[in-house]
């Protein structure tokens, strides 16, 4: 028996699997038991009400999904009303997203979803600082670590920071959303990319620039995931390009407590529970006994320097 | 990616939609551009309905290798032989890498997704009115109707005679069918219209339904309004997921608190006649 | 007839279409004419000769090559005696690529680099700055200014910048670049990435991480190029990820003035002739006599919002 | 991405290097494991040369989409016919996607790369020792050496006997066959090396080359030093452009300044035996 529980701060999940936020939703509970997952992780609410992005809001590149949906949502009341209550009748943890557009707002929002049936608040901190000209929070050590700061004074509920692969300096922005008092860290969003139809002359995505995710992008995010690990002292959620138990074993070796799985649930809506059992069979075949022991786990001595070989030849 | 086996749900009540292998009996042209691909999928079919979709993960190619699922219109569900088939037209990679698939081939598919038609009771006379691959999607309320003894007049609208499809599949199932085609000049929306017209107000008729055309729609939408009948139309919009998670797949609509998107996927893809906007 | 030519700063092109550095050599005068190509870029040489990185130095993930080879070069003397004179040869103008560890250094290898025979630098600041805690200096705005304004002060060639995706401001770095006297900017090097052997819990390069390079990175060096173009008055040349003319017309779209092909020439190793005889016929197809009024050509109007629907509906 | 038509350089003799697309005439198992390509490549076996390789693009299959060539020795030139043909172990995805080739199927090849072996004029004798797949990079050496009246002895390892494949060509192009085999206890390095000891005093050889097995190539090495023959190995690393262009297929070498990194590539694959290392 492998125990595929892992501790995320001060909460302890039954495995380290969960859906990135925007990738899941209600009609998944009509595809699998929801109740095998390590935890449930809502689509980003923001204080006003959004219609989203214009048309279209996709294009497939190769490997990857590239989305400019915009955050549609309803707000923090239909959130707490309607979402939060629909999935209190399962039993993983649920993470409410939230973004805003100052620090101040950051705060309220974060208070208004601190409601029974929302037990983590994962920050999405890729969306415009109306503060400093539109630069993303998540660009910005200073401006991150006033978000994450201000929120923990407006909750009692744990605070994961998720970071932007767009920052150039994913370590600084890491310590900082720690310094504020993030309890996590998900590693991480879609990077910023577009498409160009060249026969039409114009941008694929109505928004013109969207979200890369999928597999093309796991090189990338999975060594900022490894570089973050490195760099704080709290826990860190992999989410970049992961689709097959193998994906989610190279971020928990490369420093990663837990993972999230966003565009293959488009691609296999069961995905997610795939990934809990190949992990399983994974610790098992390799004589493991808890999943959490392969954070880190990686052997990362690099290889011999033609200097070194000349030694030992 | 290697393919993952999919985990079917034991327990079908609990977990109507699922990833599926259907086999593949039969995949072949109809006409030029359009194929007719039969599926053994005894779970899809045992579940699904009429105007509902499945979401079919093209098989990669040498040539193609869609990522994404590629959402696709029951034709027909053969409750009975445990069979789902498909009406599609060859347009990009997705479709190019379907048409590569040869009987006892699988293929992966999703479903069934989406709110299919109504069929209100006490209703007797549904016309359709559909147009090039837009029959497909109809062609299952025709069946429905006929197992709940309504009856159906089908105008089918194509570019061309050989580009009528499901003609005989219709009255097959009891349906009247008129046909009408660009290249005679029989399709043009006001003889169209005066065609429905007459079979408003000398038959009768509970719903117009219809798929495929946009001047259409548009026609339709004004009858339906000016008779007071019911409408709805089967809508189309490039997806994402095909469950409702991604927001990919919206369409402006007309709500009583005016425009708002909502997603074809999950929302529909069948709505009311008179919330869709002409595209 | 369509004119191929292209202006980048004070050089005069032939037509857009050259090789990124370290993705060429003397072995494709064996393939083709080089005489064909709008000018020839050489492989990045450091102050000091170097071996290179471990092994192994590549692996594959779909879509994209994962390197990690550490430049090795002879250093400047060997270069300017033995690469540059082969090069003399061919019509194209000659790009040197530079590289070094400091501000001075980059000044001091640019004057030893200054000779007959080479008709522009770029420089790759791709690489640690060993005064600023060895992060790379194009991820730095004001070390990226301050060493290209010492190489401009050692040179008289023009000099280009090759920027790195890894920055997470690139318009801010891109702009000091400009400042400091950069000519043009290439846009841009690899992204950092990793891959993990999950079965022997590895590092599958024996530097751990490399550079992730090909079609898989399209999209954000894509969008990269585009909001550089945006931000400053010289030339930007766009690499990343361009295997097709349909690729290249999509970066001069997107605002480039001309385009480097990497990765594609070990795959296709004629692909630039076919780039430039696809980019010409594009042209002819659609009646645009200069290939340069491709550049910034995209007609990027953002897709109808909802309130501009409601409107005109 | 769509496959370019290779540009077939007009004038051989100044592109002598190129990509083009080869026939498939033949890919069949050998046996466990290995494949036999047979293809109309005229122009390449024109000037392809013993030891040189070529770099294939294997094609996409919808399991395997191998995205860097893969690069594989010339197993036999054939000018006559215009073929060339490979001899190639199933190892991984690329070498998977090429044995779906059928007679008929083109493939993209590039080549010819790379330095091949060197026979010095008067030269007599020419002792091979290879290895499992490393035969196939000797075997040219062997129909190069007997163009030239180069007499040749093969000394062929493979597991057992069902693995000894080439036996038959190097036997008729007049090389002198000794196999030895892991089955029977013949091909342990102390036996291989009395044998070659044996030859090299009773009949003198000018060469020794090898392939395919390290231990081999450090017996060799000694005994090359020791009795002061030339030797030649042909290596293998992994590669991205098979040119000299990225310096990815690098492996360390001893050289007059001490250990270096060379290019099997370009340097190579075929390297002076002494200079090589053990790995
Ligand atoms: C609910 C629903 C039911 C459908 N039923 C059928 C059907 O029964 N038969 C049929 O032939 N087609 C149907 N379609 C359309 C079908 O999904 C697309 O033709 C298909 O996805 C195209 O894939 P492709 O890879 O071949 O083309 P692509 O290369 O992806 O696209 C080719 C062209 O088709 C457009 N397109 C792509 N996806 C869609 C989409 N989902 N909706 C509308 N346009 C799209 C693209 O914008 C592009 O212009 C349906 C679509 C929906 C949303
Ligand atoms: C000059 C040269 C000539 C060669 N000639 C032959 C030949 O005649 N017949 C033959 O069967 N093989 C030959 N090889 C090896 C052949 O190139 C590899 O087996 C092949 O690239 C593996 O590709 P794959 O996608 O099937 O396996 P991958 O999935 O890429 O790799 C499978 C395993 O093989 C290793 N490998 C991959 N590429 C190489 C490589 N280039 N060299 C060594 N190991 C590698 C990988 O590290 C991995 O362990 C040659 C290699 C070189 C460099
Ligand atoms: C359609 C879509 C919508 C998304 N919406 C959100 C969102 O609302 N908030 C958020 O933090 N991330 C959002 N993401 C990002 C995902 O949560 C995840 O970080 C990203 O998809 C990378 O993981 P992947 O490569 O497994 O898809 C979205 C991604 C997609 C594809
Ligand atoms: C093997 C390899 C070596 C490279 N070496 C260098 C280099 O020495 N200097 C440099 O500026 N860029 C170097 N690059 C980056 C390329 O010039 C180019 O920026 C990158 O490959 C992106 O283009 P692509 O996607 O077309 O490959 C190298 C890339 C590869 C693949
Ligand atoms: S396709 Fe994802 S919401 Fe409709
Ligand atoms: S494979 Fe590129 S240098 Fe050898």
């Amino acid at each position: 028996m492998v125990d595929m529980s892992v501790q995320i701060g001060r909460v302890s999940l039954a495995n380290p699997v969960m859906p990135g936020s925007g990738t899941f939703g209600e009609g998944l509970d009509d595809v699998m038991d929801l109740n095998r997952l390590g935890a449930i992780v809502a689509k980003t609410i923001t204080p006003e009400p959004r219609e989203g992005s214009p048309l279209p809001r996709v294009v497939e590149y190769k490997d990857a999904f590239l989305g400019a949906i915009g955050i549609p949502n309803k707000g923090p009341e239909h959130f707490v009303r309607e979402i939060a209550s629909f999935y209190r009748q399962f039993s993983p943890p649920f993470v409410a997203s939230i973004s805003a557009p100052t620090v101040e707002a950051f705060g309220k929002i974060a208070a208004d979803v601190s409601k029974p049936g929302i037990d983590i608040l994962e920050i999405n901190i890729s969306c415009p600082n109306l503060e400093k000209d539109g630069k993303a929070f998540a660009m910005d050590p200073d401006a991150t670590e006033k978000a994450i700061r201000r929120i923990t004074e407006c909750t009692d509920l744990p605070v994961w920071a998720k970071l932007s692969p767009n920052a150039g300096d994913a370590p600084t922005v890491a310590q900082a959303a720690e310094a504020g008092g993030a309890e996590a860290l998900t590693v991480a969003n879609a990077m910023v990319g577009m498409a160009i139809d060249a026969e039409a002359m114009r941008p694929r995505l109505g928004n013109i620039t969207g979200g890369m995710t999928g597999p093309a992008t796991k090189p990338v995010i999975l060594f900022m995931a490894y570089q973050v690990a490195r760099s704080v002292s709290i826990p860190v959620i992999g989410c970049g390009g992961i689709s097959t138990a193998e994906d989610a074993i190279e971020y928990m070796l490369a420093g990663a407590s837990a993972i999230q799985a966003g565009t293959v649930n488009f691609i296999h809506p069961a995905a997610m529970l795939d990934i809990i059992d190949g992990m399983e069979a994974y610790c098992r075949r390799k004589g493991i006994e808890r999943v959490s022991d392969l954070t880190g786990a990686l052997d990362d001595d690099e290889g011999m320097k033609l200097e070194q070989l000349a030694k030992s030849a | 990616m290697s393919e993952p086996a999919p985990k079917a749900a034991a327990d079908l009540e609990r977990f109507p939609v699922g990833e599926m292998i259907g086999t593949v009996v039969e995949n072949t042209a109809v006409n030029d551009g359009y194929n007719h691909l039969v599926l053994d999928a005894p779970r899809g079919a045992a579940t699904a309905k009429a105007g509902q979709f499945f979401h079919l993960l093209c098989p990669p190619t040498g040539e193609h290798t869609p990522f994404l699922r590629r959402p696709m219109s029951i034709y027909r569900i053969d409750r009975g032989q445990g069979r789902l088939e498909f009406l599609y037209k060859i347009v990009g990679g997705g479709t190019k890498a379907l048409a590569t698939l040869k009987a006892g081939d699988g293929l992966n598919i999703f479903g069934p997704l989406g709110v299919g038609f109504t069929l209100e009771d006490g209703w007797k006379h549904v016309l359709m009115v559909a147009r090039g691959v837009g029959l497909a999607t109809l062609a299952p309320l025709a069946e429905l109707a006929a197992e709940r003894d309504v009856r159906v007049t089908a105008i089918l609208s194509a570019r061309s005679p050989e580009f009528m499809m499901s003609e005989e599949y219709l009255r097959s199932v009891g349906a009247k069918v008129i046909t009408v085609n660009d290249a005679d000049g029989t399709s043009n929306v006001d003889d169209v219209e005066r065609t429905v017209r007459g079979i408003v107000e000398a038959e009768g008729v509970d719903l117009l339904a219809t798929c495929g055309s946009n001047r259409l729609l548009l026609m339709l939408q004004c009858l339906a309004r000016e008779y007071g009948i019911a409408g709805q139309v089967a809508l189309e919009q490039l997806m994402g997921c095909g469950i409702g998670m991604c927001f990919v797949c919206v369409l402006p609509f007309r709500t009583p608190d005016g425009l708002a998107y909502r997603r074809v996927c999950k929302d529909g893809p069948v709505f009311p006649i008179e919330e869709a906007l002409s595209w």
